[in-house]
């Protein structure tokens, strides 16, 4: 069902945990659909020098997670914004269908830690998709 | 993976291999279409009425009111569609309840879509539904009632006998998914008044593929696989004599064993619960305590935790185990039981069923409880909902 | 009795050993609810998978367009009630023809008593249907046309490319029930745009209690055992996983050498029909002449004898066969199929099918002419409708 | 399915035949249902002193019919006239119920014979129920 990374980072997630007073935090998710995900970020001259998550959910939630985290450390705030969720599925090697939606929350997750640090910064945040907007172009629909 | 530990026995069984050494000859010896008139058949005829016995032992009812199906779901949906068809003039409504097998709920669905007025009765915190609601519900036009005898994923048993004396009383037919019972707990369709009894070969150690419904004599039930004039002209196509065979015999092995099965599977069952309310904290069991549920279910919510994720966990340490959380099952609701017996999204998606059977050791259970109680920790730590749970907890 | 000599394949075949063999796994090790998430049943998974992939390859089809049921029957009830249920809106004509399975004919039925227009197509001397008279049927309301590939009583082959063509020009879904010829004659589902087709194991070496409904992509059609999520959430109920593979082993190994077996066979069959012809006086042959007919069917219809009489003698004998005769099937008219090609009664009450198989020999054929040539004889000579049709014959 | 005494009578039916100048002749059954059966009698001061019968039918057809002349035969024409279809089927250790119609056609072709045979010396036949009437009795519909 899961490819190797996906099992990988579900059993070895990297970027476990807090970070107490990050510059950025995003929760995206609801326990009604069974996926919680919170994604603290230390910003550096405009670049994330630290993230860290915390997930509920399956285990493509916390491997979506895991490798979102990865690709955008290092990055600047721009390079990570643009992360989309096929990029995250893609370096999972791929997601069930049925698990699309996770890939999409964690691009979302990343947004929201982002604009939180634009707002706290006193920055407009920037304009981001919905959630079922995501899914559609993906053609797995949560409602 | 050198461990492999299967708690999934209300999933599907291992066919048991004396079974399997009982259907062999119906494979390529004794394979001739039992409905012919000729002897090369006489054995095959023999061995379907045999099966047929042996079912109806365990049931206490005739032989000729067993119908061999394919299925557990072919037999639910036998029931309710056989009797909505063939009762439509008389009445429409079919009551239910919110915790059945989607093999009823969905027939019930299908029926609802045409002119079927499908009531679901609610169950309470343990998962029994409350007789004086079913009363309540039982109007003129009340056709049948299907109640299923125990549940699938929580394990717990209905008051069988008390529903089939309202049903009686009212002259209304009374139907009961016995799936996950028939061959584990008594069943007595007299004693009980039950009309209609579901089963399935696999649930027992018998093989897949192959089922019952039980059909009181006199019952007015329309076909529902429409064909040959298999089963007395009732249920169609050739019968699947290896199949029958191992139903039967498999039945008829397992139910001799019930009570000491019972019993030793009941006490490992019990300890895997004293285990994980003992060593995970804030674990709630789901279902009914004691012998108010299946002696070999288990099924727990541990908040904090997606159901997924401990399964995966298992599964990296050989065990095989289940979940009613939405993310195994390819929609985003988690299970409909659970959320009848009113958790919250937050335990529904957080729930493990471990199921027993034949081969479980105390061994076997130990070494779940070793490896649930660390997945639990480890996961729990990365969960922000644990951490929002503790922090309720604080704050209260 | 000694001798023991099949000639009911039609009816049913043995499952082949190496078919037993590659099923016997699945049974005690491999048991693992295919729907599970856990890797024991990986192998499950792989192995429905790979059934799957080879009845696809067998009808020209993707893997995602096969769904395996627990028999023929089922896959024909599934294709009229799922697109009858679905497309109502659209229309009610359902057309088929006289000389269906009854799992076609009893759920037209079905599906007639509940408004739809079920409208069954004559057939000719030789079984077969008018592609004019087809056409004619075709009216806006028509949502399905279901043929048989070819029958199983007189083994007639229908015109299916022809058929396809017709409703596809028209957007009319075409279903065929395939059980008889699947894995034995060639079959394109592409080529002869077939929509939907029905087969079942245990005609092509393969176990009892499973078969496949073939569903062009993109074909609406509704739900038959409604349940659980398997197989896409398009057909409920546990996975039967060794009949499942037992069927896929089974239409590789019969199709792989369908050639080589169907020139056989059909030569041993003409042995059989000339020497019928040759040896028992006013012998008719019932359905189309060589490769208009199934090469391992012959019917006959013997003036004079009544079926069941036949069979008892053969019996005796140790020759296990079949025969269109009421008696045989508990009713008292006979076959459907024979009155449709226009027999008289005493033709069709009088008929005998000897479907040849892979153990069939020259000597089984050779035994099968000697006994019946006897049975024949003396059973004329106490039959008062030989007497009359002798008299006929005379004054004629 | 059908018992041994059935199947011997199948095998080796008594009184096959016909008899020539037969003082009465029975006939019941039509090609539509499969079954036609042909009594032949031969009376010898009010008793039933020979006896031949063709029967078109299915093996319990061929049974009941050389069941029945056995019962008859050296029986007075009242006796032979209350041979019932009960009273054939015993002697035949049972018959399944779908072939019971058989044995009611024995006891029908009996009473077609002995009919004949009065018309022929002059007497008025005497009174029979119909098939139908005798099927309904043992509860097998036959239309
Ligand atoms: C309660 C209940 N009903 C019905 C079924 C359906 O049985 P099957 O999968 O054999 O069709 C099951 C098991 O899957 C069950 O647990
Ligand atoms: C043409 C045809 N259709 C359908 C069926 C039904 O198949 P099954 O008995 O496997 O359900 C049969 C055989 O019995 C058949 O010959």
């Amino acid at each position: 069902m899961y490819s190797q990374t996906v099992m990988e980072h579900f059993t070895n997630p990297r970027n476990v945990g807090e970070i107490p007073d990050a510059d950025g935090v995003g929760q995206v998710g609801n326990p009604k659909c069974g996926d919680i995900m919170k994604i603290f970020i230390r910003v550096t001259d405009n670049v994330i020098t630290d993230i860290k998550f915390k997930t509920f959910g399956c285990a493509s939630a916390i491997a979506s997670s895991s490798m979102a985290t990865e690709l955008v450390l290092g990055k600047t705030l721009e390079e990570a914004w643009k992360l989309t969720n096929t990029a995250v599925a893609e370096a999972l090697d791929g997601l069930p269908p049925i698990k699309m939606h996770c890939s999409v929350l964690a691009e979302e997750c990343i947004h929201a830690a982002i604009n939180d640090y634009r707002r706290k910064q006193g920055f407009e945040p920037w304009a981001e998709k919905t959630h079922d907007e995501l899914v559609d172009e993906h053609s797995h629909h949560h409602h | 993976m050198t461990k492999n530990v299967y708690l999934d026995f209300a999933a599907t069984t291992f066919t048991h291999p004396q079974i399997v050494e009982a259907m062999l000859p119906y494979f390529t010896e004794s394979f001739g279409n039992p409905s012919s008139i000729y002897s090369f058949s006489d054995r095959n005829r023999a061995a379907i009425q045999k099966a047929r016995e042996q079912a109806a032992a365990v049931l206490n009812c005739a032989p000729a009111e067993i119908f061999f199906t394919s299925s557990g779901t072919e037999a639910d949906n036998w029931a309710l569609q056989g009797v909505a068809w063939s009762h439509e003039n008389k009445g429409r409504r079919i009551i239910t309840t919110k915790i059945e097998h989607h093999a009823v709920l969905h027939t019930g669905q299908f029926l609802a879509e045409r002119g079927f007025d499908v009531v679901y009765l609610d169950v309470d915190a343990e998962g029994k539904i409350s007789l004086d609601q079913l009363k309540k519900a039982m109007t003129k036009e009340t056709i049948l009632v299907s109640v299923m005898f125990a549940n699938n994923e929580i394990g717990t048993i209905q008051p069988i006998a008390e529903i089939g004396e309202l049903c009686r009383e009212r002259g209304v037919i009374f139907h009961t998914d016995a799936v996950q019972a028939a061959a584990h707990v008594p069943i007595d369709v007299q004693a009980m008044k039950i009309d209609m009894l579901s089963m399935s070969a696999h649930k027992f150690y018998g093989p897949k593929g192959v089922g019952v419904l039980y059909i009181r004599k006199g019952t007015k039930v329309g076909n529902f696989m429409h064909g040959g004039a298999q089963e007395k002209g009732r249920r169609a196509s050739t019968e699947n004599v290896a199949g029958i065979v191992g139903l039967g015999a498999a039945i008829e092995r397992t139910a001799s064993h019930m009570n000491e099965e019972g019993k030793r599977v009941a006490a490992l069952r019990d300890r895997l619960i004293a285990g994980v309310m003992t060593r995970i904290p804030h674990a709630k069991l789901n279902g009914a305590p004691g012998s108010g549920r299946l002696p070999n279910n288990a099924n727990f919510s541990l908040i904090g935790l997606e159901g997924e994720t401990m399964l995966m966990d298992l599964n990296a340490a050989g065990i095989s185990a289940s979940t009613g959380s939405a993310c195994s099952s390819g929609s985003l609701d988690p299970s409909h039981v659970l959320m009848a017996i009113g958790l919250s999204h937050e335990l529904a998606h957080g729930s493990l069923r471990l199921t027993l059977g034949e081969t479980t050791t105390q061994e076997d259970i130990d070494y779940v409880l070793d490896t649930l109680a660390k997945s639990v920790a480890r996961r729990r730590e990365m969960s922000p909902l644990w951490e929002d749970y503790l922090a309720g907890l604080k704050k209260a």
